[in-house]
């Protein structure tokens, strides 16, 4: 393993799930969640995922952590490849990523202790009692709650101190990598800033590498040093962040950053790319650009599959176009 | 069919037994429940009366023409309901079938009661002759359990036929049978003894001893078997209701086990311990038993001849009295002075009163230090369960025996190779194998009088040796409509033909 | 309209579409009793979208319900007076109620899984609406359906109308939906978080949608949102809720140009996508919205106010009109507006033994109004 | 065709049932002890039992019994009836006991909805009101109190002293009324407080305040929008429930005296007569899937989400 | 000090399964219902466990032969009855009130008893199925769905009427044929928990199955599993009173509530005492149980805890 090599290295990373239907759950159909994607991301970076729901950005990050076998590609972690590392043999590596969701109330088990939930981690790894609670206690004042809440159960805490329980535990084992999936797109706006500022803070301090993924894109713009915007399964764009809000490429992307609504009503009156209809499911996607069913500036050469391909610098694109 | 003054609602009687019929064919049954319905349709040779006489029915005289040998002369003016005469044929047709003798017909129910019986002989169109392989003293009363069904038509249509729809010489037919539910018979008006003055009999047979009073008193139903006494003040106090009584061919004994070796793992206290079964019998209040939980429906005995109905009743012998502190010195003699445990083993839903009693027993036994549980299975269970000889300490049972002779016990209950025997298998103690040859002498004996004679002397052996706590003969209690009028028998039959309403 | 003048109106000034006045409505649980909306004062006048904005749990959809009486009584309480066309929708018997919810108001729920019947195709509901209180036979009904499905934007909508709900997405469910709420042309459409559930893709046809809807049919539109994005593009006017209370009311434009109380100034900070571009780092507004079942006599927001001061605690505030602002719809619930300076009393019912009165002055009732507290009751 | 296929996928369970069905009833059965004790007389010589032994297969290894017990019981054969009726084929013998079984639960099954639901929907509506608490206080007894009891009590004090209700058998209205009702006793109380459960959820639910904010009657929001809903938990239910109404068909019909199979059931078992229990047993089970397969041609009708390849 | 951090919280919530059941017959006080169902069964259970000591005779045996001469005694209140037995006298003359309650301690034992084993089947086999899915639970759920097609009534009747009649095998019966609605209920809630997130938290921690399953996934069923399990003693009660009363269960002497029902019923018009009284006394504990256990429920229900 030298430093030049990616933290982690995604190549050709394929997921389909089963959907079991018809007799006896006989027919079998194939949803292609995540559909041969490339990605890279270097040690303490933040990369941002943004696209519509059921696009595959959830699947993408777990499939990442090995929360779900791949169907195909192979991911590297630390230049090691995991892609058919079994459960028993990914478990020392959990110690280096890990995951914090979007749901701040499914994903704290209401039965256990704050303290017990934010230690799991290192109870897991078999690090003693007296260890797991000294650090536990010491990260809930880092995520700015309190010592004393090591001993409550979670139904006692509000959403946004919730989440913070999970960034904590995410934290306790020190980890090199985080997939945050969707973090604050269940809170409210006054509350979403706090854990925003959080994350910023200790992505410095702990020298995380991030992959957010979020659907709202100012969300992505401000956190993310690069960004992936994701169609049904690929990768349509991928770039430096500010770059992408600047001069988007993929016309998929231009029309997600144009319904964006902007809290600034003075431009309300602006030239605005309306989609038409709605994304085709992931059972059956289109054949070629996945994205030329809805693609206002779609042409004949859209029934053949286009490559994510350099455009600028660091700025990707899968589009015919370019 | 019918006529005369057949017809009318007026002339329906309904009654309401526990159970309905499991086959309407005679042979393939051994209950007394089913019997009751099938002597409507079907009449023997020879019958017992209201007063358990034996009397002729389809066959006018009988003679004992020696040991072995038996003669009937039978009516010549009998008619099955389908119309097929009855003759000699007819009757040596049954007889074989009912001894094995007919070629290609399947074994039936009641083959053991008839295995004496070697051959039958056609003498002429109406006389029998039945040749036995050796002499049987029951001979005669066991002819009075068999019904005859017709010939010709059971080779056309097989036995089977019979099962659900009868075809007899009796002075009834079957309108419309729903099992266990409604069983509707008509007169019939052609019978060779005279028309039955009821014309049309219903049978609704309801379990429930409650739903059958219930029943009765609502004046739905006409004749109910009362399982109950408590309701016998319910049904005299109700104006136009009876309460029918009569002693049972019936009696109930506590069986003392006597084997070496006891299935289940009760310790074999009475083998070879007459201390241990006198014991037994002093520590046991039957005339309490009899008054509270029988309300008196019932009669202290102390032997398989209860009176003197019974061929060898023996007066000289008394029931064994009420006596705990005998019973516990009697125990201590036995060798167990601290008492012992045992399992009692009785049927549920039986006999009447049949777990009551044994529950009284228990805590009568328990007074003294035997320290009893009970076994109380469905009949069923305890069927197989005796057949199979899972028998434990002790049993409660209840024995009928219409033949009026307590030959049929002795071989069942009491012989060592008798079905029911308890007694000791090996390592037989000499009382033992003294009363197997006396009952074995008995049963070849054909003269009457010296057959009561050796039945008295087995009685007081068995009394002697407390082979049996013997406990009561039952009192049959029913209910009836005063409208009818109708006379209750010894053998638990309902028999409506000798039956009528009053005006 | 005068945001103080309606203080002992006992007859609406009818001259709005919709007019809620002092609206209150308290929840009685077994926790205890939640206030969720307390002394509400707004209105909507025909061809203007007026935007609900606040944080969840504030109050917003209860708001909403209580207009055509869809808060569930018990648990609900609810007191106060709803203008619609000059007639008190509080008071109006139950056939007119259900006629005004036929025919005047339409009304569109937040969450599109929820708010169809799942064991009805979408054709019989919308039908239904057309029906309710009309009498327009099947078969015209199942036209003017299948019109309406192809207005908001279903197509192929004649072989879509006997679909279920769970043969739809949920952006093609909002439709249907809007398609209800629009059966029979409303007045006045209540829309509650239509958009939250959906993409913004999606969002962004619904905003448009409704944009149109509303220049073709002049109505007056009422849309929660708790998005400030959404705020802007859609709202003409817009009303800040916090806790139960409308603590900020304004013309859109003021509203994101010179907020002015403290909390819709902190929500507006705490939008990424405005800092992004400014290049600085977030100012969320610390702390948690208050427990609404043990609320104080005191301003709601003065825990999380970065400019709280001893008057906070007297009471909720009053409604003022910042000083020098022009607008008249520009209506503030804080005390820094305040510019009567020895205005200060609470606006609780007259002084309270355990309401302490700061500056020792009994308060001028002039500036009391009819939205004031009314935790006592 | 979704529907169709969920039909056969749901046809094709009960298959697997009916199988496992046949297996239970067949170690049960054989496990009950010899027959032939039963059959024959108490003193009936060995070469007798043995060539009986031999007529029924009871000789053959277990494997080769089960496997003539499955070819004979695929069409409905169980062999003759031992004990109870001998010489009768037990499969007849159940046969004839089915409508009245079927009548009597079609009874009960027809109180419990009749009266639950009404129950259910009152109280449901009227919450915390007068109605409610004397409707759930009800149906709390109703499952609290055993059906066999309710069944004397109403001997004692409806039938015994009321004429019109008679105390025993089958054939008319008349003798399913009381047996009915105990039977029913224990599903009606407990459908009424489902009912209650499920209408006042479905009240809470989002779409009923569509259905209210679109104008129309109370009558139809609860009606067509409420109700309809919350029917499809209680239809669960009441397929869950409709095997412990065949059981609890044994113990009622046999406080009545009513000629069913659940009394054919008790008198088989006491006697032993094991093709009769196998029959009634297997009829019982098949009575259940049709029950339950109607049940699944209801939801088809209620839930239109079943036919898209939902489950229950 | 993490102790008192721990001592804060339990008085103010539901928790762990230990201190949530702990919290949860604390907040009993908050509903009507489930405080009289409380107070019922305690009251019934209390007379259960002194019953040797309170009742005036013994359940069985007695002195002999007096006691059989005062079979069929009334109630006192009537005619002929006296305090000597206050609820009158079966046909054996032992007092109905001393039967009572010791066939309380039976009735409570024939609850309890088939209830554990039923629900430690039950929920073996329900978190297994649903957390594994695949072949088992298809297999599982086959067998639910034959148990739940075979009339249980039937089928306890035939293997009681196989195995014989015990007080055991009363208990294993029942046991043996309850577990289906434990079964399908903790299947249900598995599989909608082990897709909740902070199961997948603990997977993407390296969590064993065992421990998700231990520390995830029991403890969240726990509460639904104390509702049937409450609910289900109730109903156990009479189906093994039910047993009894075919002659199924327990056999005599025994003082047993079912015994005694189908032993009074022969008497209901002439000594209506003797089955009226364990009639009452069954539907009292069942009450009390059922009180108990909606309740619970209610309690437990997290739209009431909101
Ligand atoms: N475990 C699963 N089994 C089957 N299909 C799945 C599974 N998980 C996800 N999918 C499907 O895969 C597709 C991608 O889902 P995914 O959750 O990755 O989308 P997403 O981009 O995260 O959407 P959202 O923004 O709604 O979270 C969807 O169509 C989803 O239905
Ligand atoms: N039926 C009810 N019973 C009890 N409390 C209720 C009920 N409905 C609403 N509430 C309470 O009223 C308050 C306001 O709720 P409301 O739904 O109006 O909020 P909202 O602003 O619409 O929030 P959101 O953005 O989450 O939809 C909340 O605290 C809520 O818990
Ligand atoms: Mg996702
Ligand atoms: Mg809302």
């Amino acid at each position: 393993m030298s430093d030049s090599e990616p933290l982690v290295q995604v190549s050709g990373l394929t997921k389909h799930f089963e959907e079991r239907s018809g007799f006896f759950g006989g027919d079998v159909e194939q949803v292609q969640a995540v559909d041969g994607v490339d990605l890279t991301i270097e040690r303490g970076e933040t990369f941002g995922l943004v696209g519509e729901s059921g696009c595959g950005k959830s699947t993408l990050g777990r499939t990442i952590l090995r929360l779900y076998d791949p169907t195909d590609g192979t991911i590297r972690f630390k230049g090691r490849d995991i892609t058919d590392s079994s459960y028993d043999e990914l478990r020392p590596l959990r110690e280096e990523m890990q995951l914090v969701f979007q749901d701040p109330f499914s994903s704290l088990n209401p039965r256990r202790r704050v303290g017990e939930i934010v230690e799991e981690p290192l109870a897991i790894q078999g690090v003693d009692k007296r260890e797991r609670e000294e650090r536990a206690r010491k990260l809930l004042e880092r995520v700015g709650l309190q010592s004393e809440h090591y001993g409550r159960y979670p139904h006692a805490f509000s959403g946004g101190q919730r989440q913070r329980i999970g960034i904590a535990r995410s934290l306790i084992v020190e980890p090199d990598f985080i997939v945050a999936d969707e973090p604050v797109s269940a809170l409210d706006v006054s509350i979403q800033a706090q854990i925003i500022n959080l994350l910023d803070d200790l992505k410095d301090e702990f020298d995380l590498a991030l992959l957010i993924i979020a659907h709202d894109l100012s969300v992505v713009r401000y956190v993310a040093d690069r960004m992936g915007v994701m169609y049904l399964g690929e990768l349509a764009e991928v770039g430096p962040a500010e770059t992408v809000f600047q001069d988007p490429k993929h016309p998929y992307t231009k029309a997600l950053l144009s319904s964006a609504p902007i809290p600034d009503p003075t431009r309300r009156d602006r030239e605005r790319i309306i989609l038409e209809g709605e994304p085709p499911s992931p059972i059956d996607p289109p054949t070629g650009c996945k994205f030329r069913t809805r693609c206002p500036k779609a042409f004949e050469e859209c029934t053949a599959e286009p490559e994510l391909e350099e455009e600028d610098p660091d700025h990707h694109v899968s589009c015919h176009l370019y | 069919l019918g006529g005369g003054d057949d017809g009318g609602s007026g002339s329906t009687v309904t009654m309401a037994p526990a159970a309905g019929p499991t086959t309407l064919d005679p042979h393939n049954h051994a209950e007394t429940t089913t019997s009751t319905y099938l002597i409507h349709f079907y009449d023997g040779l020879v019958e017992r009366n209201t007063e358990m006489e034996l009397v002729p029915r389809l066959a006018e005289d009988w003679e004992q023409v020696d040991d072995t040998t038996w003669r009937f002369s039978l009516r010549d003016d009998v008619t099955f309901s389908n119309g097929e005469d009855f003759t000699a044929e007819t009757a040596k047709y049954n007889l074989d079938r009912v001894s094995g003798n007919l070629e290609g017909a399947e074994t039936v129910t009641v083959e053991g009661d008839y295995a004496s019986i070697d051959s039958v002989e056609v003498v002429d169109d109406y006389t029998v002759q039945v040749n036995l392989a050796a002499p049987d003293p029951i001979f005669l009363e066991m002819q009075a359990a068999l019904r005859i069904v017709p010939k010709e038509y059971t080779e056309e249509n097989g036995f089977d036929a019979l099962s659900d729809d009868p075809v007899g010489t009796g002075p009834y037919e079957l309108d419309s049978w729903t099992r266990q539910q409604e069983m509707v018979m008509t007169a019939r008006s052609d019978y060779f003894d005279g028309e039955p003055a009821v014309g049309e009999l219903v049978w609704q047979p309801m379990p429930e001893s409650s739903s059958r009073i219930s029943a009765l008193t609502t004046g739905s139903v006409d004749l109910i078997r009362s399982a109950n006494p408590r309701n016998e003040e319910q049904i005299e106090n109700s104006g136009d209701l009876s309460v029918e009584r009569v002693p049972s061919a019936r009696g109930a004994a506590l069986w003392l086990n006597m084997w070496q070796e006891i299935p289940g793992g009760d310790e074999p206290v009475f083998h070879n311990n007459r201390e241990a079964r006198l014991a037994v019998q002093y520590a046991t209040d039957i005339p309490s038993i009899i008054e509270n939980i029988l309300v008196g429906n019932g009669f202290e005995i102390h032997g398989w001849a209860y009176n003197d109905q019974y061929l060898g009743y023996n007066d000289s012998l008394d029931p064994y009295p009420h006596d705990p502190d005998r019973a516990e010195e009697l125990l201590a003699e036995a060798g167990y002075s601290d008492g012992f445990s045992t399992t009692l083993l009785v049927p549920r839903g039986r006999y009447f009163k049949g777990v009551d009693t044994a529950e009284a027993l228990a805590t009568q036994l328990g007074d003294v230090g035997i320290d009893v549980s009970l076994d109380t299975p469905e009949f069923g269970t305890f069927a197989t369960q005796t057949q199979e000889g899972e028998i434990p300490g002790m049993m409660l049972a209840a024995w009928g025996n219409p033949t009026f002779n307590p030959l049929d016990p002795y071989g069942n209950l009491v012989h060592p190779d008798g079905m029911f025997s308890l007694l000791p298998k090996q390592n037989q103690p000499s009382w033992v194998g003294e009363l197997t040859s006396m009952i074995e002498t008995a049963q070849q004996t054909a003269d009457r009088e010296e057959l009561a004679s050796q039945n008295q002397d087995i009685e007081a052996l068995i009394h002697e040796q407390g082979v049996f706590r013997f406990l009561f003969q039952y009192r049959d209690v029913y209910g009836v409509n005063d409208r009818l009028e109708w006379d209750p028998r010894s053998d638990e039959l309902v028999d409506m033909y000798p039956a009528s309403l009053a005006e | 309209m005068d945001g103080q003048s309606h203080f002992d109106t006992t007859e609406s000034a009818t001259d709005h579409l919709l007019q809620i006045e002092d609206l209150d409505v308290t929840f009685r649980t077994k926790r205890g009793d939640v206030e969720a909306v307390n002394g509400i004062d707004l209105h909507v006048d025909a061809g203007e979208i007026l935007c609900l904005v606040g944080e969840s749990g504030s109050g917003k959809s209860v708001t909403a319900q209580s207009i055509i009486d869809l808060v569930p009584q018990p648990p609900g309480e609810i007191s106060g007076r709803v203008w619609y066309k000059g007639q008190d929708l509080r008071t109006v018997n139950s056939a007119e109620l259900r006629r005004v919810r036929a025919d005047e108001v339409g009304f569109i729920f937040q969450d599109p899984m929820s708010s169809l019947n799942p064991v009805h195709t979408v054709g019989r509901q919308i039908v239904e609406a057309i029906r309710a209180q009309n009498d327009v036979s099947k078969s015209d009904a199942r036209e003017r359906a299948i019109e309406l499905m192809e207005r908001v934007g279903i197509s192929d909508a004649g072989s879509r109308f006997g679909d279920y709900p769970f043969e739809f997405s949920g952006g093609m469910r909002q439709r249907v939906m809007i398609a209800i709420a629009l059966a029979n042309e409303p007045d006045l459409l209540i829309a509650d978080e239509p958009t939250t559930a959906l993409d913004v893709t999606i969002q962004a046809q619904v905003l448009e949608l409704v944009r149109e809807l509303r220049d073709e049919l002049d109505m007056a539109v009422i849309w929660i949102t708790h998005d400030f994005g959404v705020v802007a593009e859609i709202a003409d006017h817009v009303a800040v809720m916090y806790a139960g209370n409308v603590v900020e009311t304004a013309d859109v434009y003021e509203v994101f140009d010179d907020p002015k109380h403290p909390y819709t100034r902190g929500l507006l900070e705490s939008i990424p996508g405005s800092a992004a571009e400014q290049g600085r780092r977030l100012t969320p507004v610390e702390g948690e919205p208050p427990d609404l079942t043990a609320l104080e006599p005191a301003c709601r927001f003065r825990d999380r106010c970065p400019d709280a001061m001893p008057r906070c605690e007297d009471g909720m505030p009053a409604t003022f009109v910042p000083d020098g602002d022009g607008d008249d719809r520009h209506e503030v619930r804080c005390y820094l507006y305040d510019d009567a300076p020895n205005a200060d009393g609470p606006t609780d019912d007259g002084p309270t033994a355990d309401a302490p009165i700061v500056d020792g002055s009994n308060g001028d009732l002039s500036t009391v109004d009819s939205g004031g507290e009314s935790s006592h009751e | 065709m979704n529907w169709f296929r969920y039909l056969l996928r749901r046809l094709g369970q009960y298959v697997v049932v009916l199988f496992g069905v046949s297996l239970i009833i067949f170690v049960i059965s054989r496990l009950s002890g010899d027959p032939v004790a039963l059959m024959v007389g108490m003193d009936a010589p060995e070469e007798l039992r043995e060539s009986i032994r031999s007529d029924l297969g009871l000789d053959e290894p277990l494997i080769v019994q089960y496997a003539l017990f499955m070819r004979d019981a695929i069409v409905l054969n169980f062999g003759e009836s031992i004990s109870m009726a001998p010489g009768e084929p037990a499969g007849q013998l159940v046969l004839s006991r089915v409508v009245p079984t079927i009548q009597l639960t079609a009874v009960a099954v027809f109180f419990a909805f009749g009266i639950g639901v009404p129950v259910g929907v009152i109280s449901a509506i009227r919450q915390g009101e007068y109605a409610d608490i004397g409707g759930m206080t009800f149906a709390l007894l109703g499952q609290s109190v055993p059906s066999f009891w309710v069944g004397l009590m109403l001997i004692l004090f409806v039938a015994v002293p009321i004429d019109f209700f008679p105390l025993a058998g089958a054939g008319s209205i008349r003798h399913l009324l009381l047996p009915g009702l105990t039977l029913s006793f224990f599903m009606m109380a407990s459908i009424a407080r489902l009912t209650r459960s499920n209408l006042a959820d479905v009240l809470d639910e989002e779409f009923v305040k569509t259905a209210r904010s679109k104008g129309i009657s109370d009558l139809r929001v609860y009606g067509s929008h409420a109700l309809r809903n919350a029917f499809i938990p209680v239809l669960t239910y009441a397929g869950v429930q409709i095997a412990y109404l065949f059981g609890g068909a044994v113990i009622t019909e046999q406080i009545f005296a009513y000629p069913g199979m659940g009394r054919l059931a008790i008198q088989a078992i006491y006697s032993r007569d094991f093709p009769v229990i196998q029959a009634v047993v297997f009829f019982a089970a098949i009575m259940v899937i049709i029950v339950n397969f109607t049940i699944d041609l209801l939801y088809l009708k209620l839930d239109p989400r079943i036919s898209y390849g939902g489950d229950r | 000090m993490a102790t008192e951090a721990a001592g804060e919280t339990d008085h103010d919530g539901s928790g762990s399964v230990a201190s949530g059941v702990v919290s949860s017959v604390g907040r009993i006080r908050e509903s009507k219902m489930a405080m009289i169902g409380l107070v019922v069964t305690v009251t019934m259970l209390l007379l259960a466990i002194v019953a040797p000591y309170i009742a005036p005779h013994p359940p069985t045996a007695g002195s002999w032969p007096a006691e059989l001469d005062d079979s069929f005694l009334p109630p006192f209140w009537e005619s002929g009855g006296s305090m000597d037995y206050p609820l009158g006298t079966d046909q054996q003359g032992r007092g109905v009130l001393s039967r009572i309650l010791f066939g309380l301690r039976l009735a409570y034992l024939q609850g309890v008893a088939p209830v554990l084993l039923a629900a430690s089947i039950g929920v073996t086999l329900g978190l297994v199925s649903g957390y594994f899915g695949g072949w088992i639970d298809e297999a599982v759920s086959r067998v639910i769905d034959t148990v739940m097609a075979i009339p249980l009534t039937l089928f306890a009747i035939s293997v009681l009427a196989v195995i014989g009649t015990s007080l055991v095998n009363l208990i294993l019966v029942i046991g043996v044929t309850q577990w289906v609605p434990y079964a399908r209920t903790i299947r249900g809630q598995t599989l909608s928990i082990k897709n909740e997130e902070f199961v997948e938290a603990q997977r993407a921690s390296g969590a064993s199955h065992a421990r998700i399953i231990r520390e995830a996934i029991l403890p969240n069923t726990m509460s639904s599993i104390l509702v049937i399990a409450t609910l289900n003693i109730a109903q156990v009660i009479v189906i093994a009173a039910g047993l009894t009363f075919l002659g199924l269960g327990v056999s005599p002497p025994r003082a047993d509530l079912g015994l005694m029902l189908a032993g009074g019923r022969d008497y209901l018009t002439t000594a209506w005492w003797y089955g009226v009284f364990p009639g009452l006394a069954l539907m009292i504990v069942v009450l009390g149980i059922n009180l108990l256990g909606d309740g619970i429920r209610d309690i437990l229900d997290p739209k009431y805890s909101e």
